[in-house]
């Protein structure tokens, strides 16, 4: 039985990790780099200590030092959150080395999810689809073409040493293939001296449904439905939902079958989520395996009820999971916002510094995690999450009210937020009818429509601040004026 | 007084028209008389209720021309001395009858936004020059007399100093 | 439809319609009095009304003054929250009148419900049990001693007159009647000039199971439920919970039953609570109909998933109540702590103050409605109730360890608190195996065990203040040294 | 240097013995060497890891022989220069050889709390003679001398000023 939990990590994760054991008597222990010193997580854990400099590779990267904290504080299992050492197989592996309990899969099935080819490889055993394309590298654009006449129009051509949009073309016909081959090829070798190169079907509108996933030590395997997290910026997530508006109750069970095989097909233990790319048509394409607690994982205990922490915490301790699939009964609509501290029309640039004052949101259906408190720093050493925002409701409208509600509640002085951005997004008709798919934000012209959004909230403060103005001016002239003002009730209330 | 924001083209005048109680004003603005209660003040902002509508104001910087508040949340700048253009010109002289200085000279430093004569061309007194724009607001420079535009000292995108030249109206 | 609902109150339950009303679009107007200038609800509502001095009732017992307010706001409804008018069936007769929603009973189903006398004989038509006893005032010691006979020892003598303890006396044979009798008699003239006595049985050792009642204009009754409210301190409740303990399906719905029955007799609308005694021998007794949305009401929200203030204002609107009677599910377990500014330990007399710093505590299954936030102050004007901690779990022991961990998160700085109270309470046997009474404090000596958890406290703190004192007094020392220190470093990170 | 806790009887030896950095100190507590690590702290109130455990003080009122401080929410009272009984016992001449000073004075205003002895008990320098409770603490008044108690000045519950006969011993 795990008595001792160290958290190997900081911020909203290591507080939501810590309110789980201590409502179960769990005894955890909290490690801090130079910048946490003042952070809540050293405060609310059993125990804390201090593990280095606020750079991640001297402190929460620091594999060997979190070890020696494990040792000297006699932890008998770690958790790792998300980021950080969560998905880190020599991390895992160092653990059960010292056999302490690492709450997540094994070493050796995170590795196996962690290698996507072999993980591909594996769910087509499996016989959960992956995205059509070649099995493995072509070795030219006959090949390719072929490949492409297989699994139909578009494909992409992609070179494995590419990134960031170099060495990818889109391909239409048969006749763009052999130039697009050749370009692609040159542009790798151009950037890497070398080329490999995949060919796989390009689809367009995707949306981003992924699915939760419980397997105990004895193989009892169930999911626990599905997050739509399509709303993103550059690849990560900002709002996620569940129910997904396109997910009926056959499809979740269909795709919910596909999840428990893939489990399987990693022999996946403890809480994961399986990731899918949705297209168009409606086909559920496997993406991967995420081997670790995910950011929005209050959505899925909004609507099941369940402890997710807790669940992880039984499972480590070789615990069957205590219900069934049939058990199992979604109960509502839950959103989450992320609330990262960046400057939305500075491309999402990140907006650090002191937070003199903060208010958080509360009320029915409403949940909030996050570290932050009047008096705290948001860092730039780390990530942008200042809080998750997660409201719930009988139906989509109420989670979705009350989500705007609890944004307009929601005041952090200091930073620049995506609160705004929310609030825009929200509002949106498209938003609203579920319209919902990864390019969202470029797609339905939102930094543009939130422009206009603040263009028309100064409008409407205008009366107020001019108030505001004949207030002060009449404050600042008598500030100029004598000592012996004429009022000087007025004064001392000014300048108290 | 006059006050003047950011993306609103409009003027406003706002003053204090009657103390009703120790925190209880009576302010007009544009005409229209409003209710401001004070909840809450201090120099760094205020807390009011404005014809019963809630408001939360800081004040983040103050300069005598241009305040930055931020009123419920939103940044928002307001300028101060919105006649300026009114200041500009009697400064140059204007308004007075007779002038003979040749000379029109810019009273504020400013950039030059755009320039509303050719040399050659025939002005009469209060006519708008050029426009400057300072301390974010936009300042029409009028001539200060009738004339004829003999020489135009400025271009668009300059910066001018106080008491530059800006044209020569003979 | 109401747009615009005026809140004839203050505190944390002004907050909370706020909540459900922004959610839903509609408007809100606070009014308050000097002392609140600078709370919450003032801030929150979409319009605020000044409404006269701090005591009560000359500003929220002033039906007149709120009445101006509602014509002058505009506002179509009033929401009166508990406490204050929200039982005044003089003030919703005149919003009745002057054409405003009272969100709320008729005036004449409040009158019935607040006359005790009338509601008994409304009940005992319906078939409802009340606790027996005399139908009316008795006229003599013998027609005492007959019903006596007929309801069984032990009976209480009650002078309708007493109050605090007077004019009550316990009777357990023939042979003690005649002389209570006389006592009780004597007592109450002797008091307030007159005597009417009422023989009620006694029983011994009850519970407060209460049940959430919905009425719609057109006759739709449901229960939402039950909440057992045993723990309370001078007839005011402490700890609430639902389910109750000794609550199965099988009574749920018997009692349930009756609960629509009552409704029914009273011909009632919108929300309300049906409070009974349970007594030892299982039987349930009617006690009284609160014609109001409750304080506990939050627990019923969690186990129910419903928003009660968004009902309360869907039947006012005229709307059926859009569920059965079947449709409801309870799920899962509840508890409230009513967190009150008050010292246990002075017969909780109210503490009140200024609090310069508070946290509030939030988390899975976590609810605080609360109108504290760090700089507000507690009035001593008002009732002491500052905060409502709710929290949730799937079984009933997670709902415990959460508001145990919850409790020990919830720091106030400024007051005395119930809150070592409720932890004392929580933590133990008798309340953990549902062993309520309303005599539960003294029952189990709880006092006297929160004095020996306090004092064992401070032993476990000793060593950190033995510390704390060593480096204070360190500090100390410099500080009365000359200024030339010999660590200017340490003494300038003490000074800061 | 001592210091004593409300509730609790024994006395605790409290001091620094090493300055580990700037943040980081070796305390020693009844022979027992602890890790404290400063986090935050100023004159109204200090957060520290003892030990690797986290603790919130807050500094209520402090005189220089009683602190009121707050532990992780817990009110406490902390007393230091529990010496008081040995200072009390020397400035009364005790541990002096042959005194011949007849009266026992108090040098603490307090209240009596007990009375030890009896007129015509025999008792030798350093026997207790009463107790008193003085600052929140209780002091054994000591006896400065050999000799039989001829009178007492005091009964339980009396309060006595400094200088107060307590008892002759002669």
């Amino acid at each position: 039985m795990i008595s001792k939990v160290l958290i190997a990590n900081r911020g909203e994760i290591a507080l939501r990790v810590i309110k789980t054991c201590k409502a179960l008597g769990i005894k955890t222990v909290a490690v801090y780099s130079d910048e946490d010193r003042n952070s809540l997580h050293v405060k609310n854990a059993t125990e804390s200590y201090h593990i280095g400099e606020a750079a991640p590779a001297k402190s929460y990267l620091n594999q060997e030092k979190i070890l020696d904290v494990i040792l000297s504080s006699g932890a008998d299992a770690v958790h790792p959150g998300y980021g950080f050492l969560s998905e880190n197989s020599e991390f895992a592996g160092l653990c059960e080395k010292n056999k302490v309990t690492f709450i997540g899969p094994s070493a050796a099935s995170m590795d196996l999810c962690g290698d996507k080819q072999q993980c591909k490889a594996a769910m087509l055993k499996a016989k959960v689809p992956t995205v059509p394309g070649s099995p493995d590298l072509v070795k030219d654009a006959d090949e390719a073409e072929k490949i492409a006449n297989e699994i139909g129009y578009p494909v992409m051509l992609k070179s494995v040493y590419g990134g960031g949009g170099r060495g990818i073309r889109i391909v239409n016909t048969d006749q763009e293939l052999q130039g697009a081959y050749e370009t692609v090829t040159g542009e790798s070798i151009a950037a890497v001296g070398k080329s490999a190169i995949l060919v796989e079907k390009f689809l367009a509108q995707t949306r981003h449904i992924e699915y939760q996933l419980a397997r105990d030590k004895h193989g009892n395997t169930v999911h626990i439905f599905e997050r739509e997290c399509s709303i993103q910026r550059r690849n990560q997530k900002l709002i996620e939902q569940t129910p997904s508006p396109i997910v009926d109750q056959e499809t979740r069970d269909r795709i919910g079958k596909l999840v428990v095989n893939a489990a399987e097909a990693v022999d996946y233990t403890n809480l994961g989520t399986v990731e899918f790319l949705r297209a168009d048509n409606g086909e559920f394409y496997f993406l991967e395996i995420n081997a670790r607690l995910q950011v929005e994982h209050p959505i899925t205990e909004f609507v099941s009820g369940l402890d997710l922490v807790k669940l992880q915490l039984d499972i480590a301790n070789g615990e069957p999971i205590p219900f069934k699939q049939s058990d199992l009964k979604m109960n509502g609509y839950a959103i989450e916002c992320r609330i990262n501290a960046e400057d939305t029309f500075l491309d999402f640039a990140p907006s650090t510094g002191p937070i003199p004052n903060v208010t958080i949101p509360s009320g029915p259906g409403v949940r909030c995690d996050t570290y932050l408190y009047p008096g705290c720093t948001v860092s730039a050493f780390y990530d942008s999450l200042m809080a998750k925002l997660v409201t719930w409701g009988q139906t989509f409208e109420e989670s979705r009210l009350r989500m705007l509600n609890a944004l307009n509640d929601f005041y952090i002085q200091g930073v620049e937020t995506s609160i705004p951005l929310y609030k825009t997004i929200l509002e949106t008709e498209e938003y609203k009818n579920g319209e919902l798919s990864t390019n969202f934000l470029k797609r339905f012209d939102i930094i543009e429509r939130l422009k206009e959004d603040i263009k028309k909230q100064r409008k409407d403060k205008h009366l107020a601040a001019i108030a505001a103005a004949v207030m002060h001016s009449t404050f600042f002239q008598s500030r100029v004026q004598s000592s012996t003002t004429k009022n000087p009730r007025w004064k001392s209330r000014m300048d108290r | 007084m006059e006050f003047k924001l950011e993306d609103i083209e409009e003027t406003f005048n706002g003053e204090i028209i009657n103390k009703i109680s120790n925190n209880e004003y009576l302010i007009k603005i544009q005409d229209k008389e409003h209710h401001l209660q004070i909840l809450n003040i201090n120099s760094r902002g205020m807390e009011f209720l404005l014809d019963n509508h809630f408001h939360s104001v800081n004040y983040i910087e103050n300069q005598t021309a241009e305040m930055k508040i931020v009123v419920d949340g939103v940044p928002l700048t307001v300028n101060m001395h919105t006649k300026l253009d009114e200041i500009v010109y009697r400064n140059t002289g204007g308004a007075d009858t007779g002038s003979t200085q040749i000379n029109l000279r810019s009273q504020i430093p400013g950039k030059v936004v755009s320039i509303e004569v050719k040399v050659g061309d025939k002005v009469k007194n209060g006519d708008v020059v050029c426009v400057l724009e300072s301390m974010k607001m936009q300042v029409s420079v009028k001539s200060h007399k009738d004339g004829e535009v003999k020489n135009l000292k400025i271009k668009e995108g300059d910066s001018v100093n106080k008491n530059d030249i800006l044209a020569e109206i003979e």
